[in-house]
Formats: C-alpha cells, structure tokens, sequence
C-alpha cells in the first residue's frame, strides 16, 4: 500500500488495480531469470570467472514492478545492482555476461567493472560507482525532456545510503524547482555496506525527505510487486501531468552481501535477514500465482530450468567471445583520437605480443 | 566587425550559439533576470526567455548534474559557474562524470557540456575569487580546457567549444573582461580549439602563456625590446588538446623557454609545458626552463598586486634566461 | 512567536518572556552600532577606501536576538554577512575595520576581503566564501565538544540561498544522526542574490528542511529580536541537554544589494523592500523601548551620535595603521615555512623598493 | 620488530597514534564495527569505542567538514575516504576549506586533519577504484601530501603525519596492501616527512617513484642489473614538501632521470619533477627527462594490467635513456 504526501499533508491512498494475472506471471518470470542469473554471478566471482559482483537477492519485486510500470520511452538512471531494471527493459543476458567479462561483445569495451553496464538503445544509462551521481543527470534530462516537450519520464535508482550523498539533495531540489517530470526510485535495502538505515539519517522514513523539497513523498512495499508498480504508474502519471516529481521509498532488503568483498556477517545478524528472508518477494508471487491458479509447481521448476539453461548458455557464448583489442584503450576518451593519445597507443602497440598487432 | 570588451565578446558568442541552435541552453546562478554577475548573459533571458536562460538555485552540484543530464539527451547546455572559486562543489560530476562518460559508456554516452567560468586575480577578490585552477581540469583525462585572452577569440573559441563534441572547460580571465577590448568579427566567427596563437614574434626568448598573463607578456615583451631583446610570445589558446607543435617550434628557435601564468606553480600547468620541453626539445634549451607564476600560497587579498606575476618579475626571469647557457 | 517541529509533529509554544527592558535596550545600542557601522562601510566603499563590503541591514534583529541567547563559550560558525553576531560577541570595531582595509593590525594578515574575519579567542571561525562550508565544520566541533564532554553548542549562521548547498544537507544529517549539539541559524532574507526564496526550493518553508534529518525545525520572525532571542535559548537548551540538533529559520529581508558589486534594481521591485521596511527590526525595538518609556528621542539621537563617532574613531585608525609587510604572504600556508616558500618569498623582497627591505 | 603486510601497518600506526593521544579520532564509512573495507580500521572500533572510530552517514563532504570542525576544536581527526576515487565529493572542504584555514585566518586557525585513503590500480577496480589523484592535492598550496610505499614507511609516516601540525592526505597504495610485507618497528616509530628515501642505489639512471611503483621500479632494476645497468630508485614518500635535495643529487649523479607514477602523464605529479629538473639539473642531463605513467584516459578495467606502468615499459625507457645524449 502507498501512502503519497506532498509537503505537510499525508495522504492515504486504496490500492487500485496491481498488474494483471497474465502480467503478474510475466514479470514472475523476469523475477525468476533475475535470481537465477544472481545465484550464477556469484558463482562465477567465486570461481574467478568474473572479476567483481554485486548481487540484487531481495530486490526482484522493487525493481521489476518499477520498471514494469514505465514506458519504453523513458530514462533509467540505475545504480549498480539493478539487474531486475535491465531485464525488464530488455537488455539481453549474453550482453550483460560480455559487459561482466569484458571481452569483445561488451558494448561498454571493458572499461567498467561488472555491475556497471549501460546501453544508450535501451535508455538505461551507463552506471558509474560514485553513489548519487546520477540522481541530478536524471533531473537534467528530465528537463531537457520537458523542453523539447516530450512526454516521457526519467526514473533514477539508488540505495538508502545514497540518501546522505550531495547529488540527491541537489536533484531532488531542481526537480521541485523545475517541476522536472522525475521519478526517484530508492530502494531502502536496509544496509549501505555495513552501515544500518537507522544509522544512515535520523529521519522517520526517507520518502518524508520530499517534504525538504516540496515534492511527493511515497512510501511502499518493496516485497510486493503490486504495490510497487501501482506507486510507480501514479508517480509517473503525475510527472506527465506537470504535477512534478515524486521520490519512492520501497522497503526492501539486501538478502546477500554487499559485494563479493563484503562479508556481511561481521556487522549484520542472521536473525534480521532470516525474518525478511520470510517475504522474499519471489516466493510471495509465486505463492500468489499457485493461489490464484495460475501457475504450478511443475511450470515453476521449468521456468527455473529454463532460465538457468539459457543463462548456461550465455555465459559460455560470453566466455568464448574473443578478449578486447588492447589499442580500444584509448578510444572514447575524446570524440576523435588527439596525437598525444595516438602516441600513447603506438607505444602500447610496440608492448604488446607480436599475435595481437594487426 | 564591432569592437568590444572581451565580457562582451562571450556575450555575442552565446547569443549567436543560441539564435542557431535551440538545443543551446544556459544555466547557473543569477545568469537570467539579473543578467550574470559579471553581466556576460545579459540580454538573453529576455531574448530567449527562461527555458533558454535558466536561473538555478545555488548549487553546482546540481548546475552541472542536471546539464550533463540535458547533454546526454542531446541538448548543448553551457552551464556557468559564477567564480571558478566555487566550481569544486561541482567537482565529482566533472571528473567522474563528465570527463568519463564517453569512455566508461564505450563511446554510447558522448558528454557534450561546455562549462563558462571566469578565472583568475587582479579584482581584490581574495582567496575565493581570484582561483585559476585550469590545472586540475587539464590532468583529467576525457576534459577539454580552453582559455581565451582577447575578444575576438573569446568569441571564436567559445563558439568552437560549443560546437565541440567534447566537454570543454572555458575559462574566462575575468581580469580583463573589460581592460581589454577589440575587433570581433560578427556572426558565426570560430577560432578552431587545438591552436596556439604566435601574438609575438621574436627570436632571443619564447614567453608561453595564456589568459590575462598575454598583456603582462606583452608589457614585458615591449620593455625588453628597448633593450634589444626579442620576444616571442605564445599564446596557448587551447590547454587541452595542446598545440605541443607551436610550442616545441617557437622554443627550438629561440632555445629560452619562460612559461608564466597566474595559478601556483607547484604542479601548475607550466609543469607540464616544462615537462615537455625537458623532454622533447631538451637539446634545443640554451637555458634553464623558467615558470614566473602565482606563489604556492592561498589566494591573497592585500598584496594580490604582488602575488600575481608582473611584467617586472617577466622581465628579471627573461634577463636570467638570456644570463644563462 | 516560534513554531517548532520535530519529525511530524509540529507543536505550538507559547512565547515565555524575552529579552528584559535592560537586555532590550543593551540589544538596540548594539543594533543600532550595527546599522550605523554597514552604512559608513557602504560609504567607505563608494569612496574606494574599502574593497568591497556586503551589507546586512535587515537583519539586525535576527543576529543580535539569536547571539545574545548565546553562551561566550559558545563556537560559531558564520557567513560573511555576520556583523551583528561579531559586535554582541564582543569583537571590537577597530579590529573589524582593520580587516576591511587589511593592514597591519588585521589578524587575518590580509588575506581576505572585508567580510570574512574571524578571531579565534572569540570563538568567532573565520569566515570563507563558498556559502555552506562552515556547517558541517560546526557539527564537526559539535562533535568534539560533545567528545570532550564540554556542555557547549555552536552555531553556524548561512542564508536561504545556502540551504541548498551540499554542506547543508551533510551538516544537517550528520547533526541527526550524532545528536550534535547544533544550530543551524538560518537568515532567510528571502534573496540569494538575485533568486527569490521561491526559486531557491519548493519547500513550504526553510524550516520544514528538518524532518528531513528527523531534527527540530523552527520558524521565527526574523524582525522580532525577542522571537529570536527566544527561540534560539530554546534550541540551546535542548542541545546542551542531549535532545539534538534544532534548524531555525529566522525570516528576514535584506534591505541593500546583497554586496557592493549588486545592483538589486535588476531583480526586484522596490514596493516588496517597502513592505518589508515598515517591520525594520531597529524602529520596531526603538518603538517597544520608547512605548515602554526605557529611551527617549534625544536618548536616541544620542546612541547614534555616540554610535558614529566611535566608527570614525575607528576608520581613522584604520586608515592611519601601516600597510601590511609584503613577506607576511608566505606565513601560515603551514606551520612553517618550507624552503621552497622560502625562495619564493626571497623573490618577493628582491623586487620590492628599497624602503619595503627590513 | 613484527612482520607485517602494509595494511597491518597502517592499522598499527593507527592503534599507537589512538592509544597515546585520546584527542586522535577516526571517522569514516564502515570503519567501526566492519573494520574498513581493506580491514585498516580492524579491531580499533572495539578497542577504543563508538566515540573513537566513528561510522559516518554516506557523505564525503560530510566526513571531511566534519573532520576540520573537530580540528578546530583541537582534536586530531583522521578520516578514511573509502576509496581515492570518491574524494571528489569532499573536493570542496579539502581544496577551499582545509588547505586555506590557517592561511586565512592569519595563523588563528591551524587545521590538522589526516585524511587517509587507499589510492591505485592493479585490483581490478575499474574507473572508480583505481584512481590516482595525487597531483589534484600535490597542487593544492596548504596540503602536504604522503604516500608510503612499504609496511614500515607506511607505520612511520603515519605517525608522523599524526603527529605533524598541518593537514596531509596520506594516499595508501591498495595495490601493494596485502602483497608487500617487512619489518616494522614496534611502538611509536616516526619516518619524518620531507625526507626521499634512496631504496636502491645506482649510477647510471634516476627512477623517481613513489608508492605502488617502488616494487615496479625495483623489478626493472633487477633485470637492468643484468645487462649492467645500474639504476637508483628514489622514493619520494612525501610528495609535498618535496626532498628536492634527494631528487637533485641523484639526479645530478646519473643524469638520466626516468620519473615513474600510475596516475596520466598530463600534469601529473611528475611533470613538476620535470619541470624541477630542467630548471635546476639542466646541465647535468644527459639524457631528456622520460616519464613511465598511466596513459591519458580514464582509468580502464578489463585492460588494466596494459594500463598500468610494468617493468616491461620502465625498461624501455631506461634503454630510451641509455641511449641518448
Ligand atoms: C561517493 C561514494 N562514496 C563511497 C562509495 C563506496 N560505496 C559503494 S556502495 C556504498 C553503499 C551504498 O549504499 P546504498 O546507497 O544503500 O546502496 P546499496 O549498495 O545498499 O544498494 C558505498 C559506501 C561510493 N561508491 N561512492
Ligand atoms: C559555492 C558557492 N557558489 C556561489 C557563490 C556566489 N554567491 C555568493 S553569495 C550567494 C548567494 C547566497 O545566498 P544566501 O545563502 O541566501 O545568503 P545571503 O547572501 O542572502 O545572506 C552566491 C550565489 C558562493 N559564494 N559559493
Ligand atoms: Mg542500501
Ligand atoms: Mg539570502
């Protein structure tokens, strides 16, 4: 259930219609590649055939009931665990494995670190690891939207720890200042690294944040896929109208690590996760599919079993593709090559193993 | 072809930038109704109107999130910074952002922004308006760093930044906003980025410098000429891309390079000229690399007149070159 | 009257007394010095016997009633715009001028424009330019003080404008979250320059930024000097005694050109200064003093009179005291003086005249 | 004496420093009960308590503001920024703030803050893990800057920075945290700033190096050694104030200087090296004076290790070196 509040006056709102049965089933499945591709990551860090993981296990129903509710029109600012947001988007595995290994196929030419892919044809940004960073280029485009007029809005994730950082109080202030059709997308996963939501900010919640800027102010069931997807489409309804931005808070929680360097046993207690771990929000859907007859146990292990065959699959496509061209290196950094960077890459040429000069 | 100040020139260059192209926006703090605080947008909120001339509220933060925002969607916005004292607000978005976008995107995400903000002493501004801190951009990769010393060229390479694909840095030396004036031509003038300016020529000494160290240079080149000495003076135009030809030309024929700007010379940008110089025209010097720059102090208020390089400490570094060797 | 909130519960007090008729009168001679002073300054600067000078009247009340509710052991923390807090904490009027001119007897040695003193046996920080900074700087000490069990608060003063500085944000969430004993001083005179307080955020007010942090929030009548008085013993009590952080907003309205180099005309319509005029907090405590029969007219004329000769006394002295000695630009850059700034201020001296060598 | 890695080091220095002076505070995100990402605050928060080694809210700004309020104070606070690359944030309170405070105060207001954080590349971090934004500060006129280079240098000059009266960033090489070990000394061991260390000594060519490049310049002079080439590596440790004695007289003694660092070549740190050299070391150059850096982009990840100087590209040099003048 969302509660909207524009500046001092709380609102309650019923629940209209969530998602559909069919849909349900659909963003269920999305859900369900979503861990299993996860699950696989992790494994593959662990096995050293990815450099770096940060895993999104709790996250499923905030992410894909989100990005459910937008249009295909509109600017995804992601941070760098919304792999529920690509999926939903479009983004095919096999380029999120290249971008994790960095050969050949990655779009991005192996420049980041897993997690932090981008793909301009979808409209999902380029994510980067300063946190917050995005939150004032999501305002801007929002902006830059509603000067060329077009109806569309740009939706900008982040974590509860990203609350404290300059750029969300920078962005949400020019978002209500400009009326700039936004939607800010926190996902409250209760941690940033080791640090506990209640340590991050003394404030009630963090959707009572929009009342430092005068904008809406929601605040929802991050585990409940319905939920999140009704409080996004109002949000963005409102954005549309001119009504101006609002900033989500869906209540979630981070099941694994941070990262794979993070050992979250050495500041979190098992007890907290095992008691969120019982609204896993993938159980809770299929539970509901089951009810309502729209799934059995059967289907639900074959969906299992396809995910994980296709991302088997992709991953070997991904680990077969051939390694970077080193001299990409320093391509990109300015639209054309400048002779101080052409200097560069001779020199790195003459380094490199007679089989990788052209 | 209309004489004016070098405030001016910027003037004309945004409003010709913006009468062609009306995905050139402007934003930053009191650049609409009030005109800009050094009056270089005056005219053109009510030319333009607020869409086009967006007063912000005071944050760079947001200034520079929100235009590389407006960028990515395909608009030119050339956000201001009022002082360049108060760009370090803005700091993580320029160098983790925007100098990084084209790159970390694998070329998906070009980052077209042009940043305008006036630089540099000689106003009594103290420590917080008077910075010149071109350095900091020019060591980070991905950034364009361009700083104009007369009008026409302020207008020409701001017209050229802006029809730039890269991020550009445009420094404006509020110094001689209006000491200096000149010949602008009209309309779509470029002066292209990447070109140094010979705005001397001379063959015992090579003065590079760039901003509102020209007319120091330019006293201390009038000077030394009563003496007999022959100054050539280039004027660098462009800091990143470096027109490294220009400069290695002129100090392999005069063989006495004195580079001069106004930032602390601990790391300053004249350390990497000399850098260059000691490495690629090393048989060429005759004499030392000399830097006359801004002390490695803060920003002075009371003695700004004895903090900023004069023609005078010019002029003592050029007789020790032409002393050396 | 104060309004104060704490997360969403705005709660109404009734004013207790305010300043007694003597402290009232002790108040008006300081505020009166204070007007007199920032027109002579404006004087001064038209006459180029000063660099620049940003004015502050207008706020008058706001800065005498919320120093004067201060403890000496007191930090604070102001902008540039702090007159009033420099005279009720005592700093004297020879040492202020002795700054705006920057010649031997100023302490900070000329390294700032007028405006940004600051005197550490004051416990009065030096002020900076780049409006914010000083906030989180205040929790900071806050923090230290509240480590070394000093029952202290500090205070850190900045404008409307500045609320949407990173430092603001950072500051205030710090501040909640450590419980530092705080207060943030905010002058809402309705200007950052040339943006109205309406354009600067979407928020209903300044003060309602607190539920943001989860921090007290209060909105004063910035003309009111025992409103201020008030409301910041106020704040100070609940610091001292571990409840927190409290932002004010004090609204107010600057009457001249936010600095010497402003030309207000071009942004704002002179009927709104006008309104604002008729609540000048310096007639308004006169009239109260007068209605109270605690000052008469002649008494009046008598507190200016006394109030401008003393600044001539000052600027005169000022004026007379040598120039600074050009070496001094090499000290305190650290705490000694490494062999490099050692040639450079050898340089220095070579090209002074002969009269400037030691 | 006790073997450490260089991080056990720095948790070292740390735990001296708090245990003698209750006035040393740190501060930072996930340094008290996680005990740091790269484990440098390990133990310290049970140690010494919440009040000691505080865990802040995600803000730099936050951390670095607060870190100058609690120096003004009197305390010692030594602030961890998490990783170099997420600095910027605070960029404003370190460059305006810190560097300025005693200055601009007249010498009322010393500002002693220690701002540690883990600097480099070589673990696979990509853009925002790998910086090496040493010159950014080194420019900065009011910061000194450290970087040590071995367990016991990074326990010494801890302390010393601790212990010293003015601000310093203290950039730890993460690369070489857990690869690197030696002997440190027990108890308050000082390595006093200012002071280069000669790491290797050697006549016919200078490597000025500092950090994770000293083991890189100590490979190349191993496999230099053998074709008798003997090559003397200085380690800078304190790049601000500078041991210009030390770089001088080595360079004096060879003649060939090679300057060594990962950050981009374009006004880096090393180019002030250069600059130094050719205004005061012309005449004994043999040689022009080569820099061995990172490339002028922004940082890579799956093409790091190509990135990063490798013996491989210093030995190049030196032969480049060899064979001049
Ligand atoms: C400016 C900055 N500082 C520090 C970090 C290191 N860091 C990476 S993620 C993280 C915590 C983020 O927490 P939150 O915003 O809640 O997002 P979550 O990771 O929980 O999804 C930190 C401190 C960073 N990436 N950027
Ligand atoms: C970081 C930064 N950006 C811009 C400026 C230029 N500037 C000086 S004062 C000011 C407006 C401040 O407004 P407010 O906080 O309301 O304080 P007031 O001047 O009204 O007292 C601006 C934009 C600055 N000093 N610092
Ligand atoms: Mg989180
Ligand atoms: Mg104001």
């Amino acid at each position: 259930m969302a509660t909207a509040v524009r500046d001092a006056r709380p609102k309650v709102e019923n629940p209209p219609g969530g998602l559909t049965p069919d849909e349900l089933l659909r963003a269920y499945r999305t859900m369900v590649i979503c861990r299993a591709l996860d699950e696989r990551c992790l494994t593959l860090q662990r096995q050293g055939r990815i450099g770096f993981y940060a895993p999104m296990q709790g996250q499923e129903a905030a992410q894909v009931g989100c990005t459910w509710a937008l249009q295909s029109e509109d600017w995804l600012f992601p941070a760098y665990r919304e792999l529920g947001v690509a999926l939903v988007r479009g983004v095919p595995i096999p380029l999120i494995l290249d971008q994790f290994i960095g050969n050949q196929g990655d779009e991005l030419k192996g420049r980041q670190m897993p997690n932090h892919y981008g793909y301009r044809r979808f409209r999902f940004v380029t994510a980067s690891s300063p946190v917050g960073t995005q939150i004032t280029q999501a305002v801007g485009t929002a902006m830059a939207a509603q000067y060329r007029k077009e109806p569309i809005v740009t939706v900008t994730f982040f974590g509860d720890g990203t609350t404290s950082s300059n750029d969300f109080h920078a962005g949400l202030n020019f978002a209500g200042v400009f009326s700039a059709p936004t939607i800010f997308f926190c996902q409250n996963n209760q941690w940033a690294i080791s640090l506990p939501r209640e340590r991050q900010t003394r404030s009630e919640t963090l959707a009572v944040k929009a009342k430092a800027y005068g904008v809406w102010g929601v605040v929802v069931d991050g585990m409940d896929v319905h939920a999140v997807y009704r409080a996004v489409r109002e949000a963005r309804q409102r954005a549309v109208e001119g009504q101006g931005p609002t900033l989500i808070e869906a209540q979630v929680y981070r099941f694994g690590p941070h990262s794979t360097s993070d050992d979250p046993k050495r500041y979190r207690s098992e007890s907290d996760l095992a008691l969120w771990k019982e609204r896993d929000p993938i159980a809770r859907t299929k539970h509901e599919l089951i009810a309502a007859g729209r799934l059995t146990e059967a289907q639900d292990l074959q969906l299992w079993e396809t995910a994980r065959q296709q991302i088997t699959q992709a991953v070997d496509k991904a680990e077969k593709t051939p390694a970077l061209d080193p001299r990409t290196m320093f391509d990109d950094v300015f639209a054309s090559l400048p002779p101080q960077l052409q200097r560069d890459r001779d020199e790195l040429a003459s380094f490199l193993p007679p089989e990788a000069k052209p | 072809m209309t004489e004016l100040t070098l405030v001016q020139a910027v003037n004309r260059g945004l409003f010709e930038a913006m009468k062609k192209d009306p995905d050139v926006i402007l934003l930053g703090e009191d650049i609409g109704v009030n005109g800009g605080v050094f009056r270089a947008t005056e005219g053109l909120h009510k030319e333009f109107g607020a869409e086009r001339v967006i007063d912000t509220p005071l944050s760079e933060t947001g200034i520079i999130g929100a235009a590389i925002g407006m960028a990515l969607y395909g608009l030119k916005p050339v956000p201001e910074i009022q002082f360049q004292d108060f760009i370090y607000p803005a700091f993580d978005q320029i160098v983790s952002e925007l100098a990084k976008y084209r790159y970390r995107s694998g070329g998906q995400y070009p980052c077209h922004v042009v940043i305008r903000s006036p630089y540099g002493g000689g106003v009594k501004g103290g420590l917080y308006h008077s910075q010149s801190a071109e350095a900091y951009f020019a060591h980070t990769a991905g950034l364009k760093v361009v700083i104009p010393s007369s009008p026409a060229d302020a207008k020409g390479l701001l017209l050229s930044s802006i029809h730039d694909e890269d991020p550009v840095l445009f420094f404006e030396p509020k110094r001689i906003y209006r000491s200096v004036t000149g010949e602008v031509p009209d309309g779509d003038h470029r002066v292209p980025l990447g070109q140094a300016a010979t705005v001397r020529e001379g063959t015992d000494v090579s003065i590079l410098a760039y901003g509102a160290m020209i007319p120091v240079a330019a006293l201390a080149a009038e000077k030394l000429q009563e003496q007999n000495i022959s100054v050539e003076i280039i004027d660098l135009r462009t800091l990143v891309p470096l027109d490294e030809k220009a400069v290695l030309a002129s100090v392999e024929k005069t063989g006495r390079p004195i580079i001069l700007h106004e930032a602390p010379r601990f790391c300053g940008y004249g350390a990497e000229l000399a850098a260059i110089l000691a490495e690629k025209a090393l048989y060429s010097l005759k004499s030392p690399v000399l830097r006359v720059t801004g002390y490695d102090t803060p920003f002075p208020y009371a003695l700004e007149h004895l903090y900023l390089p004069s023609p005078e400490r010019v002029i003592a570094a050029v007789h020790t070159s032409m002393k050396s060797g």
